[in-house]
């Protein structure tokens, strides 16, 4: 991995930062400076100082501390529902690739279909269905991501389901899963982790999207959109309880992005030349 | 051609019974009664009983959904049982804020979108190209609804240009109803445009490499000449799929922008309906909403074909 | 807090800098956070219905005043019989319905035999269940017969489930309303705003405004900015929390009031460990109220020992029977058989004043043992589990209907409390009609209910109004629902 | 004074000296040709003097143009290319825009460079490369390889240009089509008087059309002078390899054993069908084919492109199914449904483009082994065996197993593809163009290795190639393909000595004569 990263400096810094937030996100699981939960109204709009780095929120929790658990809370949710976009839309791809005729028909149908109900209509029917909450929006932007990754899965098989190596894994008797799993995957892994990065940034947004009208991330579990709204009514008041979590998306959505950019960047010649191959003179 | 057309089309109908089917059987199993809700806190069981059976809601649930899209297909949603009005009539009204305003949208986008990736590509590596992509990532990163706030904040509370949000019929005053789009329709173009420059850049700079660029400047084009005669038609194929995908998140985006500006659209039509079981409007709403993103798509795939004449002859996939 | 100040002050500056636009002089816009499902009060519970309707397009026999007092309204005067089963009413004469049609006695006949029908859709129905008959002497007389006497029943006269409808236009009053009031209705453009008009015919005092329009706006933020912008007059009901940009501008004026809303911490005494006296009594000393109010309304809202509204005369201060003492807590946990307490969920409805005070409610709980699941839904879903299915722990909502400490006297009523004395002193109450003698027995049940902690009683839900400083003649208190128009007018 | 003069250019990516120092002439009205093989830096000489070089070249010597140097400026430097140099490209299927009628792309260059651009330039200028007018209405994708080309050609000529650059023209054709754009540039060249600088790796080709001759290694020229001298008598060690390599070894005839039939194809034909139901287009792809190959024949199918020989092939092999019609191995039948693994493990097929017939991200041990996924039996020191012994039998080091494809030469992997053919021990080998895609240096090694395999192991060859000079040397029988259907068969010698069918006989008459 070191030659990708020198050679890319975006990737690095890209990379670094997003890391480094996710890194901060997952140490609030074992510590934060305070817990979230304690609500100590008498300390609340405090700006930051000693005690409180970040100040504190309308209800007198540490800013500090809800950075840490809403950047976890944000990442989980985008992490999850791209993992379902991958999980389910993948394969979807590849078996529209590889078998093409009425399963290609399907799969674009399902794949229509699912951009068809925008991520926010599905979030507003599950929430009422099983209630607000994380599980709710993951599912909501997983099911946004299945189509996207169904594309790009389609997409880059496409290509290399013309290649002779593929005909002579068919030769040497391989059915078609094992050709998508031995051939295919490990040549459009490097487009589908760039293609995770940018979903992995939308779905970060979305999940804000999602907790400005409710349907996110519940009290008093937090995340950086739900912390977002709560301040939003507070703007003239303390602008600061909405700037920091607001800087907080923007900085990991730029990183994340950027991250995505490099490892396009970094990984597509090789990804490039071997695909094309080229005749001799 | 036509055979391209017409399996479209077919995939468009599939999708969209499938869809109606999806959207009916997910509000059947919503919990929550919407006639306890109509008749509030106090209400006997008796009176909420008789309202159910006014509203129909006791009929099995197959037969409620064939006459449920009979009906659709003859362009009768049905009555709303919170607000007592044809659910058509409804819909209209608030298909007359989210159309225009998300074409509004689009149209900004693609405005500022398009000539940015087209002026980064064209400069690539220079300082244009880094500080007008710079200018996209950030684009991209800043949510709407704070966008929104902030528009709000410089142009309505403070330089008083704008309203704030609300909206008068187009027939009322078309002029106030077209002032009412513009901080909206800006607060939902911004990451759309920034997502549009970055794909068109991506394009550009991948169709710069093609042979047929060296043939045009081999006939005596400069780069320049050459990427904008021959280039930017090529890098409009990417695009097109794109802009049928924005569209999708356009709809979705005037939800959350509806609730900033406070505007009677569809996205907030279903959302309250929702949160008041008035189940025949949310389904007829959100199969409008369905029904307009998939003929979109459609449209971009017929789009597709019209621009690239390889489409035209063979039945494309 | 300096920077933020500034910014305040800032913004309020441009908007001065920028001069008000001229408001028109006889024109309002009000801005208000729910838009009403439909427009007929007599036939949905909804509190955004008679915000906009009650007492501006429809009238009732009687009409409650700022103070909660009943005053006449269609019925000129009324005689009641000295066992106050009969009351007869004299109608005002030469009084039209907006759409031209006269009102008289068949009118009142026809509303509350609609109310009482079996398939009535009337959502305060148990309310008016003592009407036996409802009798046309004459044109401008009706006579109505009680089985039993209530001393609330002028009261309930005068609330927005009983404003009197026409037969004519009773259907279609969801969308079209039809009424006798001071404000007939022009149009409603759904998800953004409704418009009254100055009813020119009006029987009554004509009103100064001459056109009201309601703007739907539910975000704080958003509602910020258009009053800031003058894009809305003025509201009844602002957020708390966002009330320090208004409170030190000259442009606006702040009117904090109060309303029939008490807040409680609604507790399911049917089941386990609810049912246990001590627990209950453990959980009112774990409650701190102060600490609730200051974060949940922002100190906005009087702190409330029993279920009653303090601004009325027959309140009781019962805040000190269980004071803020998580050891005393502790204690009653232990003696009661939960040494280190036990978990509960909390299921919050969709609004700012429930889903703050949870979390915070949870907080303090906390500490005492009691570990709290907050669990948030949307209204339909809250009213289906907590009213019809009785499926909760805990739950935190303000009821903000008028005078409803009957509610204890109800055995199957949500919150399970089922205590003979208390009927029996409701049954008292309900039949007696003499003020002095239904505030002693009042008094009763606001007692036995406080010692009883059958809920934590938490606060008197505020009302703050956020108006353009040149209007007057707003309501400072909400003894009923509603933005009452009559008495607005620009000040010069 | 020469039209061309380049002194001493030297262009750099970066540190890496692609060009290092060359130094050409070429006068008004010559025909210079510049051979070398891939990577040897002759296309980018001739880019370098149409001011086309990709961003990131690094340029230092002097080229003059008709005595003056290149413009520095992009549009002068433009105007120069469109007016005074025309340019045909290698790949025909990409150099045209895709969504532009080839008519507007023609009338385009005229534009440019004459101001008028009437409408019967462009039919004259149709006309001049062969094309029918109706041709200028058609999209690119609507035409032939060969039919692009001369759309290519048409627009260098728009601009009535004094040299003509043609960067391998034709190495992407097949070989009727490659001798008819040949002769449309030499007529061409001839009836205006153009001077000519034709690149190619193709000694043939160069020696047919050029009066001067360059080669190119390594980014220098090694040798320079008429073509006759550099022919005939070449000076320079490695022009004398090149030459050698290009005349390919004929191969003893191979001795077979009558009577084995290895494979049996009766009435085979495959039919593509195009549009909806009623108006269905079918295309005959593969024609009613009978044939037989017996034990240890090297037996060669022949044809222009799009003659099915490929279909037919796919379907040899069992990866394709056939509309009707059966092949037999070894009395065993063969489709891609119900086919047994021994018998498909009896088969094995070897692409034409060695880049393209390996999985980027397998080591070539796995690659090579994959075939063994049809012979179960083998325990797996078996199989690795196996894959030792086929790698050494290519001629290659066992280290080579550890390494990944896109560290091995063409010619290398082309060796690792026939190990990975041979590692089942096949009796019928499929070769699909096995060398065309490689340097003319390599094609001897290749073909020698794939003789001395057939030799060792009794192994039956079916080659497809559209290279007569290569099928004479290496078939025992030659059998002549068109639309489908197998027209003629024979010894090659007789058949392109007496060829009896119109299209042996165009491909007789394509052959260009060989240098010396």
């Amino acid at each position: 991995m070191i030659p990708l990263l020198r050679g890319h400096p975006r990737l690095l810094v890209g990379a670094g930062i997003s890391l480094l937030l996710a890194l901060a996100g997952l140490v609030s699981l074992v510590w934060t400076p305070y817990p979230i939960e304690q609500v100590v109204v008498a300390e609340r709009f405090l700006g930051s100082g000693p005690q409180h780095w970040l100040g504190t929120d309308h209800l007198g929790r540490d800013m500090l501390s809800l950075i840490m658990s809403g950047t976890l809370t944000s990442f989980l949710v985008a992490g999850l529902a791209a993992g379902i976009g991958i999980g389910i839309g993948v394969p979807m791809g590849l078996a529209a690739a590889l078998w093409g005729g009425w399963v290609e028909w399907l799969v674009l149908r399902v794949s229509d279909l699912t951009f068809a109900f925008p991520a926010v209509i599905v979030a507003i029917l599950i929430a009422t269905l099983v209630g607000p909450g994380e599980s709710n929006a993951i599912f909501a932007i997983g099911i946004f991501n299945i189509p996207v990754f169904a594309r790009v899965a389609r997409g880059g098989a496409l290509t290399l389901v013309g290649q002779d190596y593929v005909a002579a894994a068919r030769l040497a008797g391989r059915n078609r899963i094992a050709i998508a799993w031995l051939h295919l995957l490990p040549n459009i892994g490097s487009l589908i982790i760039v293609q995770g990065t940018i979903q992995l940034s939308l779905g970060i947004l979305a999940e804000a999207g999602l907790s400005y009208i409710g349907l996110g991330t519940q009290p008093p579990a937090t995340s950086l959109g739900l912390m977002l709204r709560d301040a939003q009514s507070l703007f003239l008041i303390h602008p600061w309880l909405s700037i920091v979590p607001g800087l907080a998306i923007v900085v990991i959505v730029i990183a994340l992005n950027m991250a995505g950019d490099g490892l396009r960047d970094a990984l597509d010649p090789r990804l490039r030349r071997q695909e094309l191959g080229h005749v001799a003179g | 051609m036509t055979l391209y057309i017409a399996r479209r089309f077919l995939g468009f109908l599939a999708t969209l019974l499938i869809a109606a089917a999806i959207i009916f059987v997910l509000l059947d199993l919503l919990p929550g009664d919407p006639a306890r809700f109509i008749l509030g806190i106090n209400a006997s069981d008796a009176s909420v009983a008789a309202l159910r059976t006014q509203m129909g809601l006791d009929a099995p649930a197959l037969s409620r959904f064939l006459s449920w899209v009979w009906g659709v297909a003859r362009g009768d949603f049905g009555l709303s049982s919170t607000q007592r009005a044809p659910v058509s009539e409804l819909i209209w009204e608030r298909m007359a804020v989210t159309l225009p305003l998300t074409l509004f949208a689009m149209v900004v986008s693609m405005l500022v979108g398009l000539p940015m990736g087209i002026i980064a590509a064209m400069r690539r590596g220079k300082a244009a190209d880094t500080t007008l992509m710079v200018m996209a990532q950030t684009g991209v990163a800043v949510p709407n609804f704070w966008f929104g706030m902030l528009l709000t904040l410089i142009f309505a509370v403070g330089l008083r240009w704008l309203p704030t949000g609300g909206f008068t019929p187009w027939d009322e005053d078309a002029g106030a109803a077209l002032r009412a789009m513009v901080l909206p329709g800006m607060a939902l173009a911004l990451p759309q445009a920034a997502i549009l420059a970055r794909v068109m850049r991506t394009a550009l700079v991948d169709v710069a490499e093609q042979d047929f660029i060296r043939t045009a400047r081999a006939k005596g084009l400069t780069r320049d000449q050459a990427l904008w005669r021959h280039g930017v038609r090529n890098a409009l194929l990417p695009v097109l799929t794109i802009l049928g995908l924005q569209f999708a998140f356009l709809i979705a985006g005037t939800i959350i922008v509806e609730n900033v500006f406070y505007l009677p659209g569809l996205g907030r039509l279903i959302f309250t309906a929702i949160s008041e079981r008035d189940l025949v409007l949310v389904r007829g709403a959100t199969l409008v909403l369905v029904v307009v993103v998939s003929a979109t798509m459609l449209l971009v795939d017929l789009g597709y074909a019209l621009v690239d004449p390889r489409l035209r002859r063979e039945s494309g996939r | 807090m300096t920077f933020s100040k500034s910014l305040a002050m800032g913004v309020a500056a441009l908007v001065l800098s920028a001069g008000t636009a001229l408001a028109q002089s006889t024109e309002i816009r009000i801005g208000v956070a729910l838009e009403p499902p439909a427009l007929d009060p007599t036939a949905g519970a909804a509190e955004a219905i008679d915000i906009v309707v009650y007492q501006n397009v429809f009238e009732g026999l009687t009409r409650i005043d700022q103070t909660g007092a009943v005053q006449p309204d269609l019925a000129e005067s009324w005689a009641v019989s000295d066992d106050g089963l009969t009351y007869t009413f004299k109608l005002h004469d030469g009084v039209t319905f907006h759409d031209g049609s006269t009102f008289d006695a068949d009118d009142v006949k026809f509303t509350f035999d609609r109310i009482l029908a079996d398939d009535s859709v009337n959502a305060q129905k148990a309310l008016y269940a003592p009407i036996s008959t409802v009798s046309v002497i004459d044109p401008l007389t009706v006579e109505m017969t009680l089985s039993r006497p209530d001393g609330l029943f002028l009261f309930n006269l005068g609330r927005g489930d009983a404003v009197i409808v026409a037969p004519e236009s009773a259907e279609t009053n969801a969308t079209q309303p039809i009424g006798t009031g001071p404000f007939a209705f022009v149009q409603w453009n759904r998800g953004s705003r409704v418009m009254l008009e100055r009813y020119e015919p009006y029987w009554g005092e004509k009103p100064a405004l001459t056109k009201a329009t309601y703007v739907f706006i539910s975000d704080t933020a958003t509602m910020t900015n258009a009053l800031l912008a003058g894009d809305i007059d003025g509201t009844n009901n602002f957020a708390a929390e966002a009330l320090p940009v208004f409170e030190n501008n000259p442009q606006f004026k702040v009117l904090v009031g109060s309303t029939e809303g008490e807040t409680i911490l609604a507790t399911n005494n049917k089941k386990s460990p609810f049912d246990n006296l001590k627990v209950r009594q453990a959980m009112a000393h774990a409650l701190n109220r102060q600490e609730i109010i200051d974060g949940a309304t922002y100190g906005y809202g009087v702190p409330i020992g029993t279920h009653f509204a303090p601004h009325h005369p027959y309140y009781l201060d019962l805040t000190d029977t269980y004071p803020f003492d998580p050891e005393a807590a502790k204690a009653l946990l232990a003696e009661a058989g939960y040494p280190d307490g036990f978990s509960a969920t909390l299921k919050l409805p969709p609004v700012a004043y429930a889903r703050l005070s949870g979390q915070i409610i949870a907080s303090e709980f906390a500490k005492v043992g009691i570990k709290l699941e907050l669990i948030n839904m949307e209204w339909a879903q809250w009213l289906e589990d907590v009213l019809t299915n009785k499926d909760f722990d805990l739950t935190i909502v303000s009821h903000v209907e008028p005078f409803d400490i009957g509610i204890y006297a109800d055995p199957n009523y949500y919150f399970g409390y089922d205590n003979p004395e208390v009927q029996a002193l409701n049954e008292q109450l309900n039949a007696t009609i003499d003020d002095a003698e239904r505030k002693t027995l009042a008094q009763k049940i606001e007692t036995i209910i406080a010692k009883d902690a059958v809920n934590g009683y938490l606060f008197e839900l505020a009302q703050t109004g956020v108006w353009n400083a040149k209007l007057e003649g707003m309501w400072q208190n909400a003894p009923i629902e509603g933005v009452v128009l009559r008495d607005i007018h620009w000040a010069e | 004074m020469s039209l061309v003069d380049i002194k001493d250019l030297r262009i750099s990516f970066g540190q890496v000296p692609a060009v290092d120092g060359v130094s050409l002439a070429i006068d008004h009205g010559d025909r210079f040709g510049l051979i070398g093989e891939s990577g040897s830096g002759k296309s980018l000489t001739a880019l370098a003097l149409a001011g086309l070089l990709p961003e990131g070249a690094r340029v230092d010597g002097q080229i003059l143009f008709d005595g003056q140097p290149l413009p520095a400026n992009e549009a002068a430097l433009a105007r120069l290319r469109g007016r005074r140099i025309g340019m045909v490209f290698q790949e025909p299927m990409t150099a045209l825009n895709p969504l532009m009628r080839v008519g507007d792309q023609i009338e385009e260059s005229v534009a440019l460079t004459r101001g008028d651009a009437s409408a019967g330039a462009i039919v004259q200028l149709l006309q001049e490369v062969g094309l029918d007018p109706s041709h200028g209405r058609r999209y690119p994708h609507q035409l032939s390889g060969g039919q692009r080309q001369r759309v290519m050609i048409a627009i260098a000529l728009a601009g009535e240009p004094d040299l003509m650059i043609a960067d391998e023209p034709t190495s992407a054709l097949d070989v009727i089509t490659q001798r008819t754009v040949i002769d449309l540039i030499d007529t061409v060249c001839a009836r205006r008087g153009m001077t000519l600088l034709f690149i190619s790796h193709d000694i043939k080709v160069v020696a047919a059309l050029c009066d001067h001759i360059a080669v190119m290694q390594q980014g220098t020229i090694v040798e320079k002078g008429t073509t006759e001298a550099v022919l005939n008598s070449p000076r320079d060690g490695y022009t004398r390899a090149l030459l050698a390599a290009s005349k390919i070894p004929r191969r003893r005839a191979a001795v077979i054993t009558a009577g084995a039939s290895v494979l049996d194809v009766e009435n085979l034909s495959r039919v593509y069908r195009h549009g909806m139901w009623g108006r269905s287009v079918k295309l005959r792809a593969v024609d009613d084919v009978s044939f037989s190959l017996s034990k240890g024949e090297c037996v060669a199918l022949v044809g222009p492109s799009g003659c099915g020989k490929t279909t037919l092939a796919r379907m040899l092999v069992g990866l394709d199914a056939p509309s009707s019609g059966t092949v037999t191995l070894d009395g065993e039948p063969v489709s891609p449904a119900k086919m047994r693994p021994i018998t498909r493990a009896k088969m094995s097929l070897v692409f034409q483009d060695p880049f393209s017939s390996f999985d980027p991200r397998m080591t070539v041990e796995r690659s090579v082994a994959e075939p063994l996924h049809l012979l179960r039996a083998l325990s797996a020191t078996e199989k690795a065996a196996r894959v030792r012994e086929a790698v050494e039998a290519v001629g290659l080091d066992v280290a080579v197993l550890e390494r990944y494809p896109h560290e091995f030469s063409g010619g290398q992997r082309q060796r690792l593809a026939i190990a990975r053919a041979l590692v089942t021990r096949p009796s019928l080998v499929v070769l699909d163009e096995p060398v065309s895609a490689l340097d003319v240096s390599i094609r001897g090694e290749v073909l020698a290795l794939l003789a001395g395999l057939q030799e060792e192991y009794h192994l039956t060859y079916l080659l497809i190639s559209h290279d007569l000079d290569l099928v004479a040397a290496v078939a025992d029988r030659a059998m002549v393909m068109e639309a489908g259907r197998i027209v003629e068969s024979g010894r090659p010698d007789d058949l392109f000595a007496r060829p009896r069918h119109p299209m042996t006989r165009a491909l007789a008459d394509a052959r260009l004569p060989n240098p010396a």
